[in-house]
């Protein structure tokens, strides 16, 4: 194993790539900030993949085992609650931060050439690396504390890197929007960090899920613990946690911000919206995974189903979105939904803990594929200086490597053998298959569609109607563009073949990949059912969609409206909330609250204008006050009081 | 270290400046003075941590008593515990901020600073003082520096405003007065802290001397429904003024309430702690809503820190050590995070003459730092973590949970429901002024930050990054004071 | 039959609420004054009439008068040349007419 | 018995040889105003000085006259008062053609006083009243061409008489009811019979008539706001302190046995008296007026100072009277200075004062800020004192009361603080020089001011005299 050192080394060389860059890089840096924050990537990467080698190729007893290489106390609350900040090594966090230091070091090469010339190039590379400090804390949490802390500043860095563009109204109001949905979820995250650091007495990952899970004390916790609305305390911190995943990873409801998000430079979009931070969601659930699995079953099944439906439900609206990020976007959502009910199937430990290594094994592919797929539509876009697939078409021309790698990326996602997707999310159908039917038919089902809106976007854009040039100068991505384009896609044909069950399982005991030919028609077929449709519809330039738009009728037109739910939002927060709370607490503290300070105020003047008129100015009016004055004293004091 | 430096300190400064003959002069002289000060209390904090390993059982250091009064009992008696001592750190950081931002302040400069350093004086007095006379003595010298403040340098409707803020202030004081005279009268004739907290008050008497001191002291923190001079008086003072207001004014309350009223009460907190909880939960999730409408920068600033003083409350109400410890934190760091916050908008005003949220937009273009730091400043006030605002805030949270009950429950998930909220006015705050296009073309002229607004603004942004990335020292600090507090109240 | 004490209280008493009433009612200043020495004189019957009836030995009654009546001869003196001042001032000594200072 | 009368009276004779100089120089006339004034103001300095020595306790003309220490030092306060007025009235006082005969007045009612405070029996003690009375009547009318001036003038000595004629018939039935006129015969003497009871009030009310208590005040304000500002000084410091004192001593030495009695008295009485001064001080125009009401208002205080019947409570009232007398001849030191160089009295008049006399200005506001009563000034001792005195006996309401006039008053206090210092103004009071006498007279207030409240050994002082009486 690398020293504790070399490990903290690899979230902390971004760190330092953000301080340097946010500080001097508007004045004396410039563009060499971009160099500075990918040479500090390359090395944190290198460290990364470092530590996962040696971390799984060390020897271990048929057991992957959990190491804190870090545990300091950061605050202490009481006796024996505290925030620590650690770093905790185990399957699914080294994996990550190989993922997550990959993808974030193809960015930022990628992003050199393609934010070439941007005024705010440095402040941009400050933020990737703000970004990928905190998403490298977050998966090397081993508080989950320290967890919600890093949650926060993915969510602001996030924030920061949507409204890049600040000047852009749209981007200003898609940052807030991804920034407030979140923190909504968040809000869920962290009651229920409170309620299960009261249920287990610690903020300690290792030490929460051992004391939860263990049958004595966990029984012990559960017969004890309040219940609320009959459900016990556990289940409602389980559940809230889950909330917050389901919020970061655009599950549904909580997925509005993601399609708005794409707002941000797609680099970015890429890294954050498509390959680390929509997972952490998942990773959070993975990361507490015996609780929900031991605990909390309940509250698994409904992860599994909020799953299933944010998969269906993206991949319906993806079908009929034309703005490609956008499609890339749901599509990332119904990935993630694969990547949830997943876990939701999922047993822990042994063969039912299937779905756990198939979440994970998805998590890993898809991120290949994903940010290819991003990465690719950025070189589009930057070729096209346009979002919309109107304005695209026959590029294949024009963009050969762009072209290929696309092209592998969607057949990948779309499931075809041998690719990378296919083997991940043969896996996933599989546990459902085992576990729950329903979930697994719609899978299925899902998985057809994502075939097909995958290579709607393939055919409208490289090949459909020849390529008419329109507008400015159209500048072909360097090498530096394309050299990640070629890296990601080689990830995304052959992440596959790694025996990826052999390292991450629920219980850490390497499971044997099965896999069987059989169960794998089905899915298959459905894809390539998919692909064919989406050619013959959009593979050159016919009314057919439209057609079958018009078919569909209100289907697709809510479809394409996204089934309404952002209006339904916009209805609760700015009527509901700022139109009648808002409004009236304002209201209220300016008429009640101060109205009665001013009222005592304007009262006392009153009374003092009106009793002005005894001091009338005649002496012997005077003398009568002065003789009442005395006569009540004499009577008060002689009769009265006596 | 003699805690009399505290006082005198400023004292001389203000003489000093009375003696000046030019702006300059006035300015350099409250300058290095408060630069002083802001040693002083560095070198407090030092001392007081080796005293303490010293003496770790003492509760307050550097105890010094001088006899006054005799008469009534009344004594000088000067002692500091943790509490004190960031108290004291923040008020002279907040001072010097304070002096640097209000550099360019050309109406009767030489008052102005003097006025300044006179509520600085009141502060520190206030924070050092064990003898409740003398306590009371200076929470009431700020009275006056305020009024003036606001009334010949503010803005907007200010005599309006000066008025309110110096009568509600009074009333608060008037309900203190009262409650320290009980304390006095039921308590063996004695006006110190140490001693009354010695020869317990009985606890009828608590039922009713608590709420006079804790409402008293809750007009100046701003305790609902007692907040409204808060929202006038902070927008019609000037920069420097709503600094001190909001940064430091306010805390004397909330420093009342925790070692005054609280601490030589704990029968009366314990009666009245539901009421505390209730009324600070509704100055949490209300100022936050009330903030959501408004359009003045300053008003924002002002309801929200009725929002954030909220948490203070509320974790005082909350009676376990962790949630009093997060009052404290609270304290502190809405306390830096408000006064920056003011700072950041008066610097704003002075290039933009306005302060309407909606008059403007796009200012990250022309002014980079500023807005920087108003970014900061206004992810602090939502709780990012690494920022002063998330440790207080998650402390107060974690403190609270502790009471098991449903009651305590739901109030602490309402509460938390308010970081929704302040999340929504914030970045609807830096949305529209930082962000999106320019909606002024004069605004394209504008300056970004002169010298000594970078370094106010960086002097403070360090005290919020050292609370909100070390936050172990703030709490090594302020754990003992909630300590005690707590041995009262479990009887100890 | 011969005057008991409290005759005479009765009489001073009387005199003493006239006096009241004509200082309350009267609107000549020099009334006024005038009305006030009736006051005083009530006093006055009240200190001899104790000092014979109740307090006899003791000549402290006696001498409280004869001071009563210098001081009353030394305000009366005063209050006069106020009066004349006034009436410089405003061509009348008609209480009425001097109210300028109210509220 | 001759050198116990020389000794003991000796401030009394201090002030009838000044009273007899003033006398000779008068009639031979030769001296100008601004040399007699002078003058005048050293021998004040000396007889103020004089009062610190040779303090013994005793009695004279069979317990007619009695001194003490405590006695001794509330002369001293009393003759400080007198100097201070002749310094910050100064430029007044040069003005008036009479200034011999006006200080012949001053002096013979400040002598009055003396009598007053040291008197041990009723009919010095009436004797003294009257003494401290009639000549200020004739000192209100000192604007002899102003018919505001004679109009207070003629309130004053009518209202005054008729007090007086109450008070008479009051002792009356208190030489009736007890057969005595010397105070301690009168105190063993004392029951709780009808008659002693009316005797007591008809008392009280005369005393509260000079200390212009609610509702005995009404000739207060008027009598104020129309006599010369000196005259004005004087009435509400010099004699309100002087009747306080006498006040505090009969009710603690004569009238103790009706204590019951006259504990809910003071306290009723200063409840109505801070409120209605409070609320006719918040809407005046004239500052004469306006400090008229708002030294009614700080009456009530002192009576809460005076209900406690204890030590403390004669203390703090002799303490507040000291501060009072420091911030109430400052504000009027300042008032008189604008009104007889500007002739201007009203506060809309000092809008934009800072701007042309900053030194008025702070003084002003110093003493209006004593006098509501707000730290570092000695005001907030001062009331802090009276209101912990006050609660060792009344209940919390009593306290919330008073505090809550604090608020008002400071609202009106304000108001003024408000015109001076922020209010916009065309033409506001152009630049002033002082003369030097009434700028001293003024430091010294203000020295006082910030000073007497810090000086607690004072307080101690007071305590010890007083319990060694």
């Amino acid at each position: 194993m690398p020293g504790t050192l070399l490990i903290a080394l690899i979230p902390l060389l971004p760190l330092a790539g953000f301080i340097i860059a946010g500080l001097f890089g508007r004045k004396y840096l410039g563009r060499s900030a971009g160099y500075l924050g990918t040479a500090l990537m390359l090395a944190s990467a290198l460290l990364a993949i470092y530590t996962a080698y040696s971390y799984f190729t060390a020897p271990n007893g048929g057991e992957y085992p959990k190491i804190k290489v870090l545990d300091l106390t950061w605050l202490q609350f009481s006796d024996h609650l505290s925030i620590n900040m650690g770093i905790l090594l185990d399957p699914i966090s080294v994996m990550m931060i190989v993922v997550v230091t990959l993808i974030s070091l193809m960015v930022h090469i990628y992003s050199l050439a393609y934010l070439k010339g941007e005024e705010r190039f440095p402040t941009y590379y400050a933020y990737l690396g703000l970004f990928t400090f905190s998403m490298l804390g977050l998966v090397l949490a081993s508080n989950i504390f320290q967890t919600y802390i890093f949650w926060e500043l993915v969510g602001v860095s996030s924030f920061l890197l949507i409204g890049y563009y600040y000047d852009r109204p749209s981007a200003v109001a898609a940052c807030k929007k991804a920034f407030i949905v979140t923190r909504f979820a968040d809000l869920g995250f962290l009651i229920g960090i409170l309620i299960l650091s009261n249920a287990s007495g610690t903020l300690d990952f290792d030490t929460m899920i051992s004391t939860l899970t263990s049958p004595e004390t966990g029984a012990a916790q559960k017969s004890v613990a309040a219940s609320f609305l009959g459900f016990s305390a556990l289940t409602w911190g389980a559940a809230l946690v889950f909330i917050g995943g389901a919020g970061k990873s655009a599950m549904f409801p909580l997925h509005i911000w993601l399609p708005d998000a794409m707002e941000g430079p797609t680099p970015v979009s890429a890294l954050i919206h498509a390959a680390t931070m929509v997972v952490a969601g998942v990773y959070l659930v993975a990361r507490l995974f015996p609780v929900f699995a031991v605990c909390t079953p309940g509250v698994l099944e409904m992860v599994g189903w909020v799953g299933a439906i944010s998969a269906i439900i993206a991949a319906i609206i993806a079908c009929t979105q034309t703005d490609i990020k956008r499609v890339l976007a749901y599509s990332t959502m119904s990935q993630i939904g694969y990547m949830m009910f997943a876990l939701g199937v999922s047993k822990y430990g042994g063969e039912a803990g299937l779905g756990y290594t198939a979440s994970m094994f998805h998590l890993f592919t898809h991120a290949m594929f994903k940010a290819l797929l991003f990465l690719g539509a950025g070189a589009v876009i930057h070729y096209v200086h346009s979002n919309d697939m109107k304005d695209m078409g026959g590029l294949r021309k024009q963009l050969p490597v762009t072209h290929l790698t696309f092209l592998i990326a969607c057949l990948a996602i779309a499931g075809v053998p041998p690719l990378a997707g296919f083997f991940s999310k043969e896996e996933i159908l599989l546990a459902a298959h085992h576990h729950n039917m329903a979930i697994y038919w719609i899978a299925l089902l899902t998985s057809g569609l994502t075939a097909f809106y995958m290579f709607r976007l393939y055919f409208s854009i490289f090949w459909s109607k020849p390529y008419q040039p329109h507008g400015e100068h159209h500048h072909h991505g360097s090498v530096l563009m394309t050299g990640p384009l070629v890296l990601l896609g080689i990830g995304a044909a052959f992440a596959g073949l790694i025996p990826f069950g052999h390292f991450v399982s629920s219980d850490r005991i390497p499971l044997a990949s099965h896999f069987d030919l059989s169960f794998s028609v089905l899915p298959v077929a459905l894809g390539l059912l998919g692909i064919l449709a989406a050619m013959w519809v959009y593979a050159r330039q016919s009314d057919r969609a439209d057609k079958i738009a018009a078919a569909m009728g209100g289907l697709y037109k809510s479809a394409y409206r996204k089934f309404y739910i952002d209006e339904v939002y916009q209805f609760v927060t700015k009527k509901i909330l700022f139109n009648i709370v808002g409004r009236t607490a304002a209201w209220f503290d300016r008429t009640i609250v101060d109205g009665a300070v001013n009222m005592t105020g304007t009262a006392t003047q009153k009374i003092a204008a009106g009793i002005k008129k005894i001091q009338s100015g005649k002496v012997q009016q005077y003398a009568v006050y002065f003789l009442t004055g005395m006569i009540l004293l004499a009577v008060l004091f002689i009769y009265l009081l006596k | 270290m003699n805690l009399l430096l505290l006082i005198g300190a400023p004292l001389l400064t203000a003489i000093a400046v009375l003696t000046c003959r030019n702006k300059e002069q006035v300015k350099w002289v409250s300058l290095t003075g408060s630069f002083i000060q802001l040693g002083l209390s560095v070198a407090l904090y030092f001392l007081f941590q080796q005293e303490k390993a010293l003496h770790p059982g003492d509760q307050f250091l550097f105890n010094q008593e001088h006899k006054l009064f005799e008469a009534i009992n009344i004594n000088l008696h000067f002692g500091v515990d943790g509490l004190g001592v960031a108290m004291i750190m923040l008020t002279s950081l907040v001072l010097v901020a304070g002096v640097l931002v209000s550099w360019n302040v050309e109406k009767m400069t030489k008052e102005f600073y003097f006025l300044l350093l006179l509520l600085a004086l009141g502060a520190y007095g206030f924070f050092i003082s064990l003898d409740l006379f003398i306590l009371f003595f200076f929470l009431e010298i700020s009275v006056i520096p305020k009024y003036l403040l606001i009334g010949i340098w503010g803005s907007g409707k200010k005599e309006y405003s000066a008025n309110k803020l110096a009568l509600m202030l009074m009333g608060g004081s008037a309900l203190i007065l009262v409650g320290i005279l009980g304390l006095y009268f039921t308590s063996g004739h004695s006006f110190d802290i140490m001693v009354l907290a010695l020869n317990n008050v009985p606890t009828q008497a608590q039922y009713i001397i608590f709420p006079l001191l804790f409402a008293g002291f809750g007009v100046f923190t701003a305790l609902f429904p007692l907040h409204t001079w808060v929202p006038d008086g902070h927008s019609s003072a000037p920069t420097a003024g709503s600094m001190f207001l909001a940064g430091i004014s306010m805390k004397l309350g909330g420093y009342g309430c925790l070692r005054v009223a609280t601490y030589l009460l704990p029968e009366g907190a314990k009666e009245y702690a539901n009421i505390i909880i209730v009324l600070s939960v509704i100055a949490i999730l209300y100022g936050a809503f009330a903030t959501m409408m408004q359009k003045d920068l300053k008003y924002i600033n002002a309801y929200s820190s009725v929002s954030h003083v909220g948490f203070s409350l509320l974790g005082i109400g909350m009676l376990t050590q962790t949630a009093i410890t997060g009052a404290m934190m609270q304290m502190v760091s809405h306390g830096l995070m408000t006064a920056l916050f003011f700072a950041v908008i008066g610097m704003i005003y002075d290039r933009t003459h306005t302060r309407m949220v909606n008059e403007m937009g796009g200012l990250m273009k022309v002014m980079p730092f500023i807005t920087t730091v108003f970014f900061l400043v206004g992810l602090c006030s939502l709780g990012l973590p690494g920022l002063s605002g998330f440790v207080a805030e998650m402390t107060v949270f974690v403190g609270s949970w502790e009471n098991g009950d449903a009651f305590h429950r739901i109030a602490t998930i309402a509460a938390t429901a308010s970081i929704v909220v302040t999340a929504v006015y914030i970045l609807r705050a830096i949305g529209n002024t930082a962000m999106g296009p320019i909606k002024n073309e004069a605004h394209l002229q504008l300056k970004d930050a002169t010298w000594n607004e970078r370094l106010a603004a960086i002097l403070l942004l360090g005290g919020i990054l050292a609370i909100g990335i070390v936050p172990g020292w703030l709490n090594d600090l302020l754990q003992p004071a909630a300590h005690e507090i707590m041995n009262r109240l479990s009887g100890k | 039959m011969q005057p008991g004490l409290y005759h005479i209280l009765f009489i001073s008493g009387a005199l003493f609420f006239t006096g009241v009433y004509g200082f309350l009612t009267r609107r000549n200043l020099i009334t006024m004054l005038m009305s006030i020495e009736l006051i005083l004189n009530s006093v006055n019957l009240n200190f001899v009439a104790f000092n014979k009836y109740v307090w006899p030995g003791k000549m402290d009654g006696l001498f409280f008068t004869l001071f009563i009546i210098a001081i009353a001869a030394a305000e009366a003196a005063v209050a006069i040349a106020i009066i004349i001042n006034l009436y410089r001032s405003h061509k009348s000594i008609d209480v009425e007419n001097a109210e300028d200072l109210k509220y | 018995m001759l050198n116990d009368f020389i000794i003991l009276m000796k401030s009394e004779l201090a002030v009838t040889v000044i009273i007899f100089l003033l006398l000779f120089i008068k009639i031979g006339k030769g001296m100008k105003n601004e040399t007699l004034l002078s003058f005048i103001q050293v021998l004040l300095l000396i007889n103020f000085i004089g009062t610190f020595f040779f303090n013994e306790s005793g009695n004279l003309f069979g317990d007619m006259f009695y001194t003490t220490p405590l006695i001794a030092f509330q002369k001293s306060i009393l003759s400080l008062g007198v100097y201070i007025i002749s310094l910050v009235c100064a430029d007044w006082l040069k003005k008036t053609p009479h200034l011999p005969e006006y200080f012949i007045l001053m002096l013979s009612a400040l002598l009055g006083m003396f009598f007053l405070i040291s008197s041990g029996n009723l009919l010095i003690f009436f004797l003294a009243l009257e003494l401290s009375t009639i000549p200020v009547a004739a000192m209100a009318n000192f604007d002899l061409d102003k018919k505001r001036s004679s109009e207070g003038a003629m309130k004053m000595i009518l209202s005054s008489a008729f007090s007086s004629g109450i008070l008479l018939f009051g002792i009356s039935l208190l030489y009736g009811a007890t057969g005595t006129i010397s105070f301690p015969a009168i105190t063993e003497q004392l029951n709780h019979s009808p008659l002693v009871i009316l005797a007591f009030v008809f008392i009280f009310t005369s005393f509260a008539f000079k200390l212009s208590i609610v509702p005995f005040h009404f000739w207060t304000a008027d009598v104020y706001e129309g006599s010369p500002v000196a005259t004005t000084a004087f009435l509400s410091v010099i004699s309100k302190g002087a009747v306080s004192f006498i006040l505090i001593t009969t009710l603690y030495r004569v009238f103790s046995p009706l204590q019951d009695i006259w504990y809910i008295m003071l306290i009723a009485l200063s409840i109505a008296t801070m409120l209605i001064g409070n609320l006719f001080a918040m809407r005046q125009q004239n500052m004469k007026r306006f400090l008229a009401f708002s030294s009614i208002a700080q009456v009530g205080f002192i009576l809460a100072g005076m209900s406690s019947f204890s030590y403390i409570g004669i203390t703090s009232v002799v303490y507040f009277i000291l501060i009072y007398l420091f911030s109430n001849l400052a504000a009027f030191g300042v008032v008189s200075v604008i009104a007889d160089k500007t002739g201007k009295e009203n506060i809309d008049d000092y809008k934009g004062l800072y701007k042309t006399n900053p030194f008025l200005s702070w003084i002003l506001a110093l003493a209006l800020f004593s006098l509501a009563g707000i730290p570092p000034t000695a005001g907030f001792f001062g009331k802090l004192f009276l209101l912990t005195s006050a609660g060792s006996k009344a209940s919390y309401w009593y306290i919330i009361v008073a505090a809550l006039n604090m608020i008002i008053s400071l609202y009106y206090y304000l108001r003024v603080i408000r015109a001076v210092f922020m209010d916009k103004n065309e033409q506001p009071v152009e630049k002033l020089t002082l003369s030097p006498s009434v700028k001293l007279g003024l430091i010294l207030c203000g020295i006082g001011i910030v000073v007497v409240g810090l000086l607690s050994w004072l307080f101690d002082h007071i305590q010890v005299l007083a319990m060694h009486q």
